[in-house]
């Protein structure tokens, strides 16, 4: 072991959930003044980890050493106040109180025994200071974006950790940006000597802060490594326990295939959510969509499959018939499918089993007069679990008590087994593990080379480069510029995204943005 | 001229036909009359006499859904010189309050039933089962005391079972059915008590479909004489019931006329006859003449 | 695991507590499980028990459905009282049975249409948008009967009160049928599960195609027909009318049937079969407090205890059965609490 | 004002003009009297709605408010007929017992993860059972200082008079504002309303808070029993039966989500305002039947509740929404 009395020890933590052994045995040490991953495939144990480290989950076994000394948080308030502050894979915050009151809760400035809102806010704006987004703190945070959110989940965990603290995929819906700025963060409380966990399926990042990484598997430690002196293929084969073969192209795809669009959207958005975009897209290409955050990307997804039914322009069929996108169930009928950027909230029904969730965009369709027969059913159930490699006890469970990357292949499954004629993608890696990144490019291109068309949305410009045959970029929910094969490179995408207008400012400000979604809290 | 008047609600037959006959004779004497109706709940009573004496009505009249609670508004209407007049339940607040109760006395109908039971059984041994009103209400309070009262000194006839009925048909069915369970298929009781009619017709189709003869096997005396009552006595399933007559405001409107004329001040109780009437006096006959009136 | 398995293990706790129930009243009362057959009609207590509850029955299957999506319907009750009102308004004014029961259904569905329009088109709350019509609604009835009670004399209607099919009493020949029916086109088609979809996640369910507006008037539509019913068979009970009190709270006890059958109140996962058990349970208890012959002002305070009672041993805690509760709060499923965690925690606070 | 006070000024906007229309049919509806009705008439339904707002404000809902109000009189005239207590040190002993009361539904709903709506609901047969058992007739209360206090009022110019129990209630009110707004126990009560699980993980104290939600409005649901019983000067065990369901449309009618997590007690107020003046515009008009009054009541609570949505999606305009409110 190593001569310097660690922060944080963990021993042996075991945690079971009904039907499945989440961690088994889990020895974990964090020491002052270091940044250190933990990595492991989805379902792995990493969140659970976390959650029995700050008391969220009752953990069956195993100890708990803060300083040398044991501590068993009853619940996550007790960790709060033994220093241990953490942001949770989903954002954890309330959307229906303001920014101010989030940042504060539990902790709000009193004056004679009344909490006083301005010094709160005055005391919100100070956290948020050192983050680069000045917003009105006034507001309820359910008005601003994931990324806004993020910033603010973070702002309130740092504020909160004296001496530890976690952060569970923080960067998932940050650009680089955004990342940039946390990093910057993380750094100065490292120097502070804090402890910090930082859990994350971005390996660059990874190897760009941490010193040291911790492996899981199936709830197993596998081993704990310097960073330094570790190489990336390595590492996955830690964590996927085989050799994995990631080859990225430089530029897009040019094997762009040929002949008449299949769908073609002219003029076609919505006043106040997307301008007009006019897109053309023929059976088995792939489109991606760029943009910064609040680039309205999602908007467009949303205009296109009828979730906000668009007000101006048209959508043809390849044989020339109208389609009348005016409500996702529209959509549905016309063989559209739409994998949401916020799972959570707009796909996943954590109650109904696996199964049930795959099966539900199908049945939808057919009409509830014409069940899908339950031995199909369960077919199609185990075929995708098996195609998408879920990690599941059996199709029957709760797709809730999934792990968030195995709930996006769900929900992925759920379009597939409809087999739509064109399918969008909004974020479709976003929080999925190396290997299950891999997988999912892979099907990708399976799909479209079966004919689909597909829209996909990545802040992973590398990754959009490689499965895309066309990129179009957004700014200010406006299509600014089109990317053909060849031409697509991170470089251009980048540029395209920064072109002129740039001048406006480092990408459009948060605040800027702001107004976008005004009354969305109420 | 201008006259409120605060209804409690609607919730039986009878209340329908004295709200009715109130609106009636209202029309007959050329009276404006403000109708309120409470939906059985005193506050709401309440606010219907602010509401009245804020509009300054020339007087009021009040069925109190409850005895007690009424002192305060009722000061208000005298500084405001209204004079009110309750109909058909009295209040236990100081007379100089209100001008004239016009009211059948609930203790004597109950008394009323009690008697006629008491003379119809003679001495043999009786086991009566008693459907009351709504619990706490004051309705059902006094029929059972009046009736106790009633079959007082008659050690033959006892009191076996007694449960709420609520008022109402169906719940009076229901009751009646367990009663008739819990006493071996009714062969132990010998009659039945309702403090309304209605309970007492629900009663006797449960009685009927348990295969007993209402009227012969189960004797049934209750309160109020509705209507659908004197059908049942017609059919020999009913025995007797006691009239309390829907027909309040006449009286009160009559008291009032003469109070505002020269201000004679009518008795503190005007008390309404609680008539009895038995399968003898032609129920056909009766019922013809009351289903007009809104019951 | 077969699905019969999963059915009997879903309503295995209701099926305890209603044993345990009639248990203990038959304990206080000897003569409870007698059967008779009294002019050609079964008589007993137990029949007593199925035959009052059946328009608590009827009310719990359109409950749960309304319940599953996550709503609540407080004007079954006066639903009730508008029905039974237009059925006896109908036969007394000279119609045939056929159209008189027509009407009255018609009426269920109107007002089971308007407040699905109330919480799907004008989105009020669904508690709100049918506590309007638990209060306007009675005045609709006593409009129809000018708050007369309405007798009839209608053979035919009458036998839908007290009538008997083979020995059965009609209501509970009707109660059952309704529920097995219901059973059925919910199982059997796939209703069920997209009703559970719509009321889990509804944005959910409809960014995926499923059309919950429809689905949920027409859940709407379905708790009025019940209601319809209902009101029906209570008017035929007593030969007439009563607007003012037919049905009266009894919206209250549907939700405590649904919730005695373990479904929970902020929707998803339902048992009809489940909820029709805990409409007999409520029936026992009350037919019981009959027999026990107490005094009535001890009623409610035996009724309350045994409620808790049951609540109690069927609460999750005690018992990993249907949890009555999930992680609260999910006003705009956007605000929804990170649903992977509820179970666990459940899980966690099982004394060990 | 963001956009979080719309609802708010919807319903205040909503009332004026109600109220001005109701003036312009009955002029004397703008006598001090009337408005001084419309604050002692509603006084207790006022008190328990705004305890009725926060157990609604945190994602619960309280059935036994009403029965409450009906067992504290029972008790109160109880207590004074057989026992030579004080007054206050009866309202003392009642207040402490509803507190109790509403914090064991709260602990049990809490502790054994039951919905709200059961447990209140046996709340609400249990404590109308024990008004029933205290006594089953109603009880007169002749204490001389219940007659000083109900003589405790402020004549306004136009013999309209402001009571004791109507500045109660709008204490009450400004009470539950500053609880609502300017205390960390507030806050954490819209916490819960967001949503229990992520209110856990931010270290809320679900279940003191649960507990304290409950018992404050059992605390309240007393104090308007108290009210009540000085309204009344009785006690009655059939009393303010079904005044949970008004509480709980008035909480609405005030602009406060069922689902929790968003609303306002002063909007409770005018809430709460709305409903009697619905009521007294009814008795004003004086022509509608008993059914009919039943229906209008219906059509009012609707509108009302219609204006709002209306003016709510033309200031914010209509947002698509898939999800509904629930
Ligand atoms: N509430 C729960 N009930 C049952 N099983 C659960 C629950 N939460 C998690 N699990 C299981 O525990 C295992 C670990 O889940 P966890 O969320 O810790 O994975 P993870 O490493 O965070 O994955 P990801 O990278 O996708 O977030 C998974 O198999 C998951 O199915
Ligand atoms: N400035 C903003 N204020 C509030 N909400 C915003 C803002 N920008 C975007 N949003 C919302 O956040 C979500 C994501 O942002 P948007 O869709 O506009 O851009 P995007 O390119 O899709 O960003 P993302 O990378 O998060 O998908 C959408 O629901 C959008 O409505
Ligand atoms: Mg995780
Ligand atoms: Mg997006």
């Amino acid at each position: 072991m190593d001569e310097r009395e660690p922060l944080l020890r963990a021993q042996g933590v075991t945690k079971a959930f009904p039907g499945a052994l989440a961690l088994d045995g889990v020895d974990f040490t964090l020491r002052r003044g270091e940044v250190h991953a933990l990595l492991g495939e989805n379902g792995a144990g990493k969140s659970t980890l976390v959650k029995c480290l700050t008391g969220a989950y009752r953990r069956d076994g195993g100890d708990l050493l803060l300083d040398g000394r044991p501590i068993d948080p009853r619940d996550t308030q007790a960790a709060q106040e033994l220093g241990i502050g953490t942001v949770y894979q989903e954002v954890n915050l309330l959307e229906n109180l303001t920014v101010a009151e989030n940042l504060l809760l539990g902790r709000q400035p009193r004056r004679m025994g009344l909490v006083s809102p301005g010094a709160t806010r005055a005391a919100a704006r100070e956290m948020l200071a050192g983050y680069g987004l000045d917003i009105d703190v006034g507001r309820p945070l359910g008005s601003y974006s994931v990324a806004i959110r993020q910033v603010v989940a973070i702002a309130r965990a740092v504020a909160l950790s004296g001496k530890v603290l976690i952060l569970d995929e923080p960067t998932a819906s940050l650009d680089a940006r955004e990342v940039e700025m946390l990093f910057g963060v993380v750094e100065g409380l490292r120097d502070r000597g804090l402890g910090i966990v930082f859990i994350s399926h971005f390996l660059d990042q990874v190897f760009r802060i941490c010193d040291r990484v911790t492996v899981l598997r199936n709830g197993r430690l596998v081993g704990t490594r310097e960073t330094a002196g570790l190489d990336r293929l390595g590492l996955v084969n830690m964590m996927l326990g085989r050799e994995l073969s990631e080859e990225t192209r430089a530029h897009g795809r040019i094997d762009g295939p040929g002949g008449a669009p299949a769908l073609a959207f002219r003029g076609f958005g919505r006043a106040g959510r997307i301008a007009p975009v006019t897109l053309e897209i023929r059976r088995g290409e792939v489109v991606g969509v760029a943009g910064l955050l609040g680039s309205g990307r999602t908007e467009l997804a949303e205009t296109v499959f009828g979730v906000t039914p668009h007000d101006c322009g048209t959508a043809e069929a390849d044989d020339g018939t109208r389609l009348a996108l005016t409500s996702p169930r529209a959509a549905v009928a016309a063989g559209f499918g739409f994998c949401p950027e916020d799972r959570k909230t707009d796909a996943l029904v954590g109650d109904l089993s696996i199964r049930e969730n795959i099966v539900l965009a199908l049945q939808a369709r057919r009409g509830w007069a014409r069940p899908v027969p339950r031995r199909e059913q369960a077919a199609l159930a185990d075929d995708y679990i098996a195609r998408l490699d879920i990690r599941t006890t059996d199709a029957e469970k709760p797709a809730g008590q999934l792990s968030g990357g195995n709930q996006q292949k769900v929900i992925l499954a759920r379009w597939l087994a409809t087999n739509p004629r064109f399918l969008i993608l909004d974020e479709p890696t976003r929080g999925i593990d190396v290997g299950a990144h891999a997988e999912i490019i892979r099907l990708i291109e399976e799909l479209c080379a079966a004919g689909m068309s597909l829209l996909v949305i990545s802040s992973e410009l590398d990754e959009l480069v490689s499965y895309s045959h066309r990129v179009i970029v957004l700014r200010d929910r406006a299509q600014v510029a089109a990317l053909e094969g060849a031409g697509i490179t991170v470089e251009s995408i980048v540029s395209a995204i920064a072109a002129p207008g740039k001048a406006a400012g480092p990408g459009p400000a948060p605040d800027a943005r702001a107004p976008a979604r005004e009354g969305a809290g109420a | 001229q201008t006259i409120g008047f605060s209804q409690i609600g609607s919730e039986s037959g009878w209340r329908a036909a004295e709200t009715t006959l109130t609106h009636q004779q209202a029309e007959e004497r050329g009276i404006d009359l403000k109708f309120a109706d409470a939906q059985q709940k005193q506050e709401n009573q309440i606010k219907a006499l602010r509401s009245f004496i804020a509009q300054g009505v020339d007087a009021i009249l009040l069925a109190p859904v409850v005895a007690t609670g009424w002192d305060a508004v009722l000061e208000e209407a005298k500084e405001a010189e209204i004079p009110v007049v309750l109909l058909d339940r009295t209040v236990d607040a100081p007379e100089d309050l209100y001008l004239t109760a016009v009211t059948s006395d609930l203790v004597h109908e109950g008394a009323v039933a009690g008697q006629w039971l008491a003379k119809a059984v003679g001495d043999e041994p009786c086991n009566v089962v008693e459907l009351q009103g709504t619990t706490g209400s004051s309705p059902a309070i006094d029929r059972k005391a009046g009736f106790e009262q009633g079959i007082a000194g008659h050690d033959n006839i006892k009191i076996i079972r007694s449960q709420t009925g609520d008022f109402t048909r169906t719940k009076g069915k229901e009751v009646m059915e367990s009663f008739l369970k819990a006493e071996d298929g009714g062969k132990n009781i010998c009659a039945l008590y309702a403090h309304n009619d209605d309970m007492a017709v629900g009663a006797i189709q449960a009685i009927k479909e348990a295969g007993l003869k209402p009227g012969d096997d189960i004797l049934v005396v209750s309160i109020d004489a509705v209507p659908d009552i004197f059908k049942s006595m017609a059919e020999g399933e009913a025995n007797a019931t006691v009239e309390l007559t829907p027909n309040m405001a006449g009286p009160a409107f009559d008291a009032l006329a003469a109070y505002m004329k020269d201000g004679t001040v009518p008795p503190k109780w005007i008390q309404t006859e609680s008539k009895l009437y038995t399968q003898e006096d032609d129920p056909m006959a009766i019922y013809e003449q009351k289903k007009g009136l809104g019951y | 695991m077969s699905r019969t398995q999963d059915f009997l293990r879903r309503i295995l706790p209701q099926v305890v507590t209603l044993a345990v129930v009639l248990g203990l009243i038959a304990a206080v009362y000897p003569g409870f499980f007698d059967i008779s057959m009294a002019n050609g009609r079964l008589y007993g207590s137990v029949i007593d028990i199925l035959n009052r509850g059946a328009p608590v029955a009827l009310l719990a299957i359109g409950m749960t459905l309304v319940i599953a999506t996550r709503g609540i319907d407080l004007s079954v009750g006066a639903i009730m009282a508008i029905c039974g009102a237009v059925v006896a308004a109908a036969i007394t004014s000279g119609f045939g049975l056929a159209p008189a029961l027509g009407l009255a259904l018609a009426a269920g569905l109107a007002c089971g249409l308007w407040n699905g329009l109330l919480v799907v088109l004008f989105d009020i709350q669904p508690i709100v948008a049918t506590l309007i019509l638990m209060v306007a609604g009675r005045g609709i009835a006593q409009l129809v009967t000018e708050g007369a009670i309405l007798t009839f004399t209608h053979e035919g209607l009458i036998f839908l009160g007290s009538g008997a099919i083979f020995g059965v009493p009609t209501p509970v020949a009707i109660w059952l049928a309704a529920g097995a029916l219901t059973l059925l086109v919910v199982r059997r088609t796939a209703l069920g599960m997209l009703i559970e979809a719509v009321g889990i996640n509804r944005r959910a369910g409809a960014l995926a195609g499923v059309g919950a507006g429809a689905l949920i008037v027409a859940v709407y539509m379905v708790s009025g027909l019940c209601a319809g019913v209902a009101g029906v068979i209570a008017a035929a009970d007593i030969r007439g009318a009563d607007a003012n009190n037919a049905g009266l709270w009894l919206e209250l006890d549907a939700i405590l049937a649904v919730v005695i059958g373990g479904t929970s109140l902020l929707g998803g996962r339902f048992s009809i079969a489940a909820s029709l058990i805990g409409a007999m349970i409520i029936q026992s208890v009350n037919t019981g407090i009959l027999l026990s012959g107490f005094p009535p002002e001890f009623n409610l305070i035996i009724k309350a205890a045994i409620i808790i009672a049951i609540l109690v041993l069927q609460s999750p805690r005690l018992r990993g059965g249907p949890r009555l509760r999930r992680s609260g709060g999910r006003a705009s499923p956007r605000k929804q609490a990170p649903r992977d965690q509820a179970p666990a925690e459940k899980k966690e606070r099982v004394p060990s | 004002m963001t956009s979080r006070h719309l609802p708010l000024a919807a319903t205040l906007l909503i009332f004026l003009a109600a109220y001005a229309a109701c003036y312009a049919q009955f002029p004397a509806m703008l006598s001090t009297r009337v408005v001084g009705n419309l604050l002692t008439d509603n006084a207790f339904l006022g008190i328990v709605a705004v305890g009725m707002t926060f157990v609604i404000l945190s994602g619960g809902i309280d059935l036994s408010v009403g029965s409450v109000i009906a067992f504290s009189g029972v008790f109160i005239a109880v207590m004074l007929r057989d026992t030579g207590l004080h007054p206050l040190a009866v309202f003392a002993l009642l207040l402490l017992l509803t507190t109790a009361f509403g914090a064991a539904m709260g602990a049990i709903i809490h502790l054994l993860e039951m919905p709200a709506f059961i447990v209140t609901l046996a709340g609400m047969f249990l404590a109308r059972g024990m008004a029933y058992v205290l006594s089953i007739d109603s009880i007169p209360i002749s204490h001389e200082f219940y007659t000083t206090l109900q003589k405790a009022y402020w004549l306004m110019p136009g013999k309209g008079r402001l009571t004791l129990i109507g500045g109660l209630m709008l204490l009450v009110v400004l009470g539950g504002v500053l609880l609502a707004h300017r205390t960390r126990f507030g806050a954490n009560i819209y916490a819960l309303g967001g949503g229990v699980q992520t209110a856990r993980l931010m270290g809320v104290p679900v279940g003191r808070t649960t507990v304290g939600i409950y018992a404050l409005s059992g605390f309240l649901a007393g104090l308007g029993g108290i009210v009540f019983s000085l309204y009344t000067s009785a006690g009655y065990s059939l009393a303010a039966v079904g005044v949970e369901l008004d509480a709980i449309a008035a909480v609405v009618i005030g602009g406060t989500l069922l689902t929790g997590g968003s609303g306002f007690i002063a909007g409770t107020l005018i809430g709460v305002l709305i409903m009697g003046l619905i009521q007294t515009y009814i008795i004003f008009d004086g022509t509608l039947s008993s059914w009919w009054t039943k229906i209008v009541i219906g059509i009012l609570l609707f509108a009302f509740i219609l204006l709002q949505k209306g003016l709510l999606w033309a200031t914010t305009g209509r947002r698509w929404n898939l999800a509904g409110s629930g």
